[in-house]
């Protein structure tokens, strides 16, 4: 009975623990050393995790000693692993970070509420990724969700309150839909776990009810991930959010949603010839070039940069989703891989701003005029994570870009080839209007005397560099989605 | 209306039933219909009806904010608590078997404890929106 | 017969039709949020309604009985119901917020005014 | 003396490092040049200790690490890349020389940042002259291009923004919509992306695929200038002259037609591309590049501003290497990698030229020059020497690379080219014989006192007269002396 | 008649109605699911949404004018949107097996075990409760916490804050 076989469950029960002990405390500092210590200890499990699944392939954990599919069962594969790894360090870093940032953004009382939220937040997603039960997996998402809208109505601009109301109509319809989707597959199949899921509806495949669960989960999904056309709530959301939030809910959430489509798709219809029955791969192809183009065209004309870097994000979801429409190997690789580059890209780019919105008192381009001499190594930071988000060689964005070009040239698609290469170009666009306003504009004298506390710099400086590392040395990123892509074709056929 | 006898008389009256038949709810959930949350939500009724008939502040008297939110994180502790009981017992998480020598009775203890705990967290939290609600009330008709 | 046999699932798709109808179409916050509840409600349908066995009585053991409705949808939309409320309990207190904010709970006409440029008093 | 190896290295690092020193020493304006020049000499020894191995045929080789399965970043030195990194260090002694004179002669600001992007440039330099593999080629290519933008925008007026734009636009853009998808696409057929002799994709693709994809190698290499995708250069003028001869003579444009040669040589293979029928592959090549010759040479002759004139006349040499490479026969091929070396000396002399002209007597138009040639001699005599060598007359260095590519030319029996070649001497003739002319035989406009534009001046600083009297020396230098590179271009087909 | 209650709702704009109706409907409901045998499920409707949320609604409306504003638009496009989807579900249910089809899977596959094993399991009659609390006691864990969830979310937003009390 080593601690070593229960990881699955402490991964998720320590932050949960960690939640209800700040409100008791009531401190702010003590909520934050707890949630610091809870989230820490979550990326080591999380990483430990990773080792056990790569050694032993897949953990199966009977939650209660039930075993599945009477009970709930938790489920850690090579993909969940590595998901996981994602949340786990992006929450341990951002943590860190927020404590400065959120004393300068949350009022003093509710501040230990903050790490409270942020904390179940962070249960909810590692729920969500290591559970192996349909409906346990609504339950958690519910429980993110619900936090998330709370980190969002703290920010300090009165339309957060809006921009959280939307998200909470949106999310909540979508979380429904994948409820519906869930109840419908569970009539068919009497079963709430996944993998036997996966393993009886072949018995049903291609009947009515499956394909409309398929079409009910995918949208609610989508909803969850903001695919372009349902995008609406992302970028208030990003926009108003507390800086700490927007780089955490970046960087995590819509990958989380990512994940569970990929869970859906391939661990339970996989086995099944849905695809054949629906145009399901034209459609997101079709869905994520417009989301490339339009979102990266919108995100030219914003002024303020968070805006504009959250319709980047609803853009860079689209090669993600790309990725998966092709349903090749190299496709799924590009996919899985920029999920985990463009977290720590956009999760970098956005703590960033946080400081810039700290010391200049806001994000928008006629507010960082200069910034390239007020603050050299922070705008030196978003530039590289913008060429990252660009592609450019040496960056991580690279790597996905390379899959992507690699899986459509296999399909010998040269028209995708070049669509994705010109939507980078309008990447380019955008990232350069910052440039420029940074470095060929006078410095604003009349704004600006904080300073970046290095609380805020360090870490998010970490994630700058984490994103030229993931672009130099991709043993890991590829090496994870190689081995984590395997086991889903697995599936799939 | 808050100083009308016959309510406060009545009041006074059923209170107590409410309560009587929260804990019923509870206790007897596992042989009849409740359980826990039931239970949770009448007991958080009782005392909101308690705060209609006597006001706010009466109601504060005999269940103070503090003591809520405490409730709230409480009850979640328990839960979790069991659960870590049953890794503490050298079972897996959640596994009421270890709980006691027999299994059986093992369940039992699990089963009431976890209600006990969804019952403290749901009555804490339904009370505590309530609170809410009504301290924002008072306050925006001033 | 099949008809018949799907009469509870029509039930079902009209209150979820028409609770996604409110949501969507109106603009006042709180009738969004009444939509939203009636939506949830559907589903709870959806899910008891087929664990129904008629001649079956309510999921718990005595002699008595030995036909039992399904128990596993019960347990499903119990934790179902106790999310809505959680969801419903928050919506409201940022209903409550924007009213103070924009003392207005009209979609449209909050969307006007942020339209007409930053709030006057920062909320907090 | 380290082994070749470390001389690899240091080749790559020496610039980083004197990039952070400098950025180091930026309070200090003298420290600040010492380090630039220490930089500058320890990597033009650390080249030359390469040299003989590479005469002798070695090719010392450098594998850093890979990043994806089979994407290496790794280094091999082979004579064309020795003689590319030979000609850039070189020269940027020189330059660093110059820049000095320069910068201090207009008071340039932000001085700092411009040294130590110079540094950066040269290490990416080194990277494309060694890279032993596509990939690497194309991530140095990239780092060049984001490098150079700061200093080509370092005025950072509206002006330098507008020219920075379509500089990073046209040099980013071709890059990454036509050459990656071709890195990726090549790297998908041959399964390495790995410089070979004989070329990595020999036998794998038919003509019309080949013609594809060396459509997209050529137009994909921006920096090579062919048209329509050369706007870039003329609008890169908005920056300091150094810079231009940076851009112009050391590092950019060099690295564009290097990097087709190098593309041609060790990716296509030359046979490769003969046996695919040179009509299939690569006749349109040379319609484009002998195109943009004649083009570029007539707009230049038009053009009144010397450093535009200067600009097309670089477009329209350029074309003359990638035009070279395209015929396909090894002395044309030889002829190619001797350009690089004649036209980068000859123009980083017309560039300090007009540097030195703009530094001393404040003039731009080539219409003001007039009897100039009485002020600045020995500017003047530089320049002289420099425009015979873009004609190819001797006794310049020049000529010998025409005389290669003509030879070529004839040997394929390329009669187009060889006619090309014809008019566009003419033309080059044509735009720099009159600046001589009016330099020195025309009486100076502004000579007579009194005449409000009447200010008596010399020669500008001597470090940036230094520079340029050795670039000229240099350029009459290898006309007599052109061992060492022509055994480096001949080393491209050493087996 | 549910049908009918929620065809008022969608139409009354006096929200005060719509809210009391909303607490009707939840009753209706209740009484349905009683019909259904989910009795638990039937006794928390009842309790949650005719009790709590009215409370709750009473209270936002309380805080909010109650009367709703004219819609400006013809509303076309939502109501072909949530039609569409009603189609797709129905089209979905189509295929489902017949109301109380004791062959259905829900019914042969994963809970027979409850039904048949519990006395010896568990030993608690009432079966909801069991797997409730133990087969998928984990689920519960994770319903409290939503509820905490959302308490202390209501605290985040809605506790007083000494500096701002306004005048």
């Amino acid at each position: 009975m080593s601690l070593a076989q229960h990881l699955p469950a402490l991964q998720v029960v320590v932050p949960l623990i960690a939640a209800p002990l700040t409100v008791l405390l009531r401190r702010r500092s003590l909520a934050f050393a707890i949630v610091l210590a809870a989230s820490w200890s979550a990326l080591a499990i999380a990483v430990l995790l990773w080792l056990q699944v790569g050694e032993r392939g897949t953990i199966s954990y009977a939650i209660g000693n039930w075993p599945a599919p009477w009970g709930i069962e938790y489920r850690v594969d090579r993909l969940s692993a590595f998901v996981l790894v994602l949340v786990a360090g992006i929450a341990a870093v951002v943590l860190p970070y927020s404590r400065a940032s959120i004393e300068a953004e949350v009022p003093e009382q509710q501040q230990y509420l903050f790490y409270t939220m942020f904390v179940l937040c962070l249960t909810g997603l590692l729920g969500i990724t290591i559970t192996g039960d349909a409906f346990n997996i609504f339950v958690f998402l519910e429980i993110a969700s619900l936090s998330t809208y709370v980190l969002i109505a703290l920010g300090r601009d009165r339309r957060a309150l809006v921009a959280a109301y939307q998200y909470l109509i949106m999310g909540t319809i979508g979380a429904t839909f994948i409820v519906i989707g869930i109840g419908l597959l569970y009539l068919m199949t009497g079963t709430l776990n996944l993998a036997d899921m996966g393993r009886r509806i072949a018995a049903v495949q291609t009947t009515r009810p499956v394909l409309a669960a398929l079409a009910f989960l995918t949208v609610g999904i989508s909803l969850k991930l903001a695919l372009f056309p349902l995008h609406q709530w992302l970028p208030n959301a990003y926009a108003y959010a507390p800086s700490a939030v927007s780089a955490f809910l970046a960087a995590t959430a819509t990958k989380v949603a990512v994940y569970v489509l990929l869970r859906f798709y391939f661990s339970v219809f996989g086995q099944s010839q849905v695809f054949e029955r629906l145009p399901m791969q034209e459609a997101m192809l079709l869905l994520a070039l417009a989301g490339m183009f339009a979102a990266s065209t919108i995100a030219i004309f914003q002024t303020d940069l968070k805006r504009l870097f959250a319709y980047s994000s609803v853009g860079q979801i689209g090669y993600i989703v790309l990725g998966l429409s092709f349903g090749s190997t190299d496709g799924l690789i590009a996919t899985v891989v920029h999920l985990f580059n463009h977290g720590v890209t956009k999760g970098a780019i956005f703590m960033l701003l946080g400081g810039v919105a700290l010391v200049m008192g806001g994000t928008s381009l006629s507010r960082v005029q200069g910034l390239g001499q007020r603050m050299p190594l922070t705008s030196l930071g978003i530039v590289i994570c913008g060429l990252s988000l660009i592609g450019v060689p040496g960056t991580a964005g690279f790597v996905s870009k390379w899959y992507l070009l690699l899986a459509a040239l296999q399909k010998g698609q040269w028209w995708l080839v070049f669509l994705i290469v010109l939507s980078s170009l309008l990447a380019a666009a955008y990232v350069w209007r910052f440039v420029e306003a940074a470095y060929f504009r006078e410095v604003r004298k009349d704004i600006g005397a904080a300073q970046l506390p290095w609380s805020m710099a360090v870490p998010a400086g970490l994630l700058v560099a984490a994103t030229v590392y993931f672009g130099l040395d991709t043993s890991f990123t590829v090496g994870s989605a190689r081995q984590a892509v395997a086991l889903l074709m697995g599936g799939l056929r | 209306m808050r100083y009308d006898l016959v309510l406060r008389v009545a009041a006074k009256l059923l209170i107590p039933f409410i309560l009587l038949f929260a804990l019923y709810v509870q206790f007897h959930g596992d042989f009849g219909p409740g359980g826990g949350f039931q239970a949770g939500v009448i007991l958080a009724a009782a005392v909101i009806f308690y705060a209609l008939i006597y006001g706010l502040r009466d109601a504060r008297k005999v269940v103070p904010e503090p003591l809520v939110e405490s409730m709230m994180a409480f009850g979640v502790l328990i839960y979790a608590g069991v659960g870590v009981a049953g890794l503490v017992l050298g079972g897996n998480y959640l596994d009421y078997f270890v709980l006691d020598a027999d299994s059986v009775h093992g369940q039992h203890r699990g089963i009431f404890w976890v209600e006990v705990g969804v019952a403290t967290t749901v009555s804490g939290v339904m009370l505590k929106i309530f609170y809410m609600f009504a301290d924002r009330g008072k306050v925006d008709d001033e | 017969m099949k008809w018949a046999g799907h009469f509870t699932y029509f039930v079902t798709v009209f209150l979820m039709v028409a609770g996604l109808f409110i949501v969507i179409a109106r603009d006042n916050l709180i009738k969004k949020l009444v939509g939203l509840g009636i939506f949830q409600t559907s589903v709870y349908l959806l899910y008891i309604a087929p664990g129904k066995l008629v001649g079956g009585t309510a999921p718990i053991l005595s002699e008595a009985f030995t036909v039992y409705s399904n128990p596993l949808p019960h347990v499903l939309i119990l934790t179902a119901i106790v999310v809505g409320v959680a969801t419903l309990a928050l919506g409201l207190a940022l209903v409550v917020r924007i009213r103070e904010a924009y003392d207005s709970i009209e979609e449209d006409e909050i969307l006007r005014l942020d339209a007409a440029g930053a709030d006057p008093r920062k909320d907090r | 003396m380290a082994g070749p190896e470390q001389a690899v290295l240091a080749a790559l690092v020496v610039p980083l490092v004197g990039a952070l020193l400098i950025a180091l020493a930026g309070r200090l304006p003298n420290l600040r040049e010492t380090v630039t020049l220490l930089t500058a000499v320890l990597l033009l020894t650390s080249v030359l200790r390469l040299l003989p191995e590479v005469l002798g045929g070695a090719q010392p080789a450098l594998a850093m690490f890979s990043v994806l399965p089979g994407l290496q970043i790794a280094f091999k030195v082979e004579p064309l890349g020795m003689l590319f990194a030979l000609i850039a260090s070189g020269l940027w002694i020189l330059n660093s020389i110059y820049s000095i004179g320069y910068m201090r002669g207009n008071q340039e600001a932000k001085q700092t940042r411009f040294y130590a992007c110079f540094a950066l440039a040269l290490a990416a330099t080194m990277g494309i002259a060694f890279a032993a593999n596509l990939f690497t080629l194309f991530v140095f290519y990239e780092l060049l291009t984001l490098i150079t933008y700061p200093l080509v925008t370092h005025h950072g007026t509206d002006q330098a923004r507008a020219g920075g734009r379509v500089y990073l636009g046209l040099l980013m853009g071709t890059s990454i919509v036509f050459l990656l998808p071709a890195l990726v696409f090549i790297w998908l057929v041959a399964g390495t992306t790995e410089f070979a002799p004989g070329g990595i994709l020999a036998g794998k693709l038919g003509a019309a695929g080949l013609a594809g994809l060396l459509a997209l190698c050529m137009f994909g290499i921006g920096k090579a200038a062919l048209m329509p995708f050369h706007r870039w250069l003329p609008a890169a003028m908005v920056a300091p002259t150094p810079v231009s001869a940076l851009l112009h003579a050391v590092a950019v444009v060099k690295a564009g037609v290097f990097s087709v040669v190098k593309v041609i040589v060790y990716v296509f293979g030359v046979e490769n591309l003969a046996s695919a029928g040179i009509e299939g592959a690569t006749s349109w090549l040379i319609t484009v590049a002998g195109f943009t010759i004649v083009a570029a040479s007539v707009v230049a002759l038009g053009a009144d501003n010397l450093k535009r004139r200067l600009a097309y006349s670089t477009i329209s040499q350029l074309s003359y290497v990638v035009m070279a490479a395209a015929v396909l026969a090894p002395l044309s091929l030889i002829g190619a990698a001797m350009h690089i070396a004649a036209h980068a000396v000859g123009k980083i002399t017309l560039f300090f030229a007009a540097g030195a002209i703009y530094t001393a007597a404040h003039k731009t138009e080539v219409s003001q020059l007039d009897g100039i040639g009485r002020r600045m001699p020995w500017t003047m005599g530089a320049f002289t020497i420099a425009a015979l060598s873009m004609i190819g007359l001797p006794p310049a260095v020049g000529f010998i690379s025409k005389w290669y590519m003509l030879s070529g030319a004839m040997e394929a029996r390329q009669w187009l080219v060889v006619s090309v070649i014809a008019v566009s001497t003419l033309l080059n003739a044509g735009y720099f014989l009159p600046i001589v002319y009016r330099a020195f035989f025309v009486a100076p406009s502004d000579g007579l006192p009194g005449d409000p534009h009447h200010h008596p001046h010399g020669e500008a600083p001597w470090p940036m007269v230094i520079a340029l009297t050795a670039t000229a020396a240099i350029t009459v230098l290898l006309f007599f002396m052109p061992d060492v590179p022509l055994a480096l271009a001949r080393g491209m087909f050493a087996p | 008649m549910m049908a009918v209650t929620v065809y008022v709702m969608a139409r009354s704009r006096n929200l005060f109605g719509v809210v009391i109706l909303a607490g009707i409907y939840s009753f209706l409901m209740a009484t349905v699911l009683v019909a259904m045998d989910a009795v638990d499920v039937a006794m928390t409707e009842a309790s949650v949404g005719a009790g709590i949320s009215t409370v709750l609604f009473l209270g936002a409306l309380y805080l909010c004018k109650s009367e709703e504003a004219r819609p400006l638009h013809k509303p076309w496009l939502p109501l072909a949107l949530s039609m569409t989807v009603g189609g797709v579900l129905v089209y979905g249910t189509l295929g489902l097996p017949e109301f109380s089809d004791p062959a259905a899977p829900i019914h042969t596959h994963v809970v027979p075990r409850y039904l048949n094993d519990i006395k010896r399991e568990v030993d608690v009659p009432n079966v909801v409760t069991a797997v409730l609390a133990s087969y998928r006691g984990y689920d519960t864990l994770g319903e409290t916490t939503v509820v905490f969830t959302a308490g202390a979310g209501v605290v985040a937003l809605l506790r007083r804050r000494r500096k701002d009390r306004r005048p």
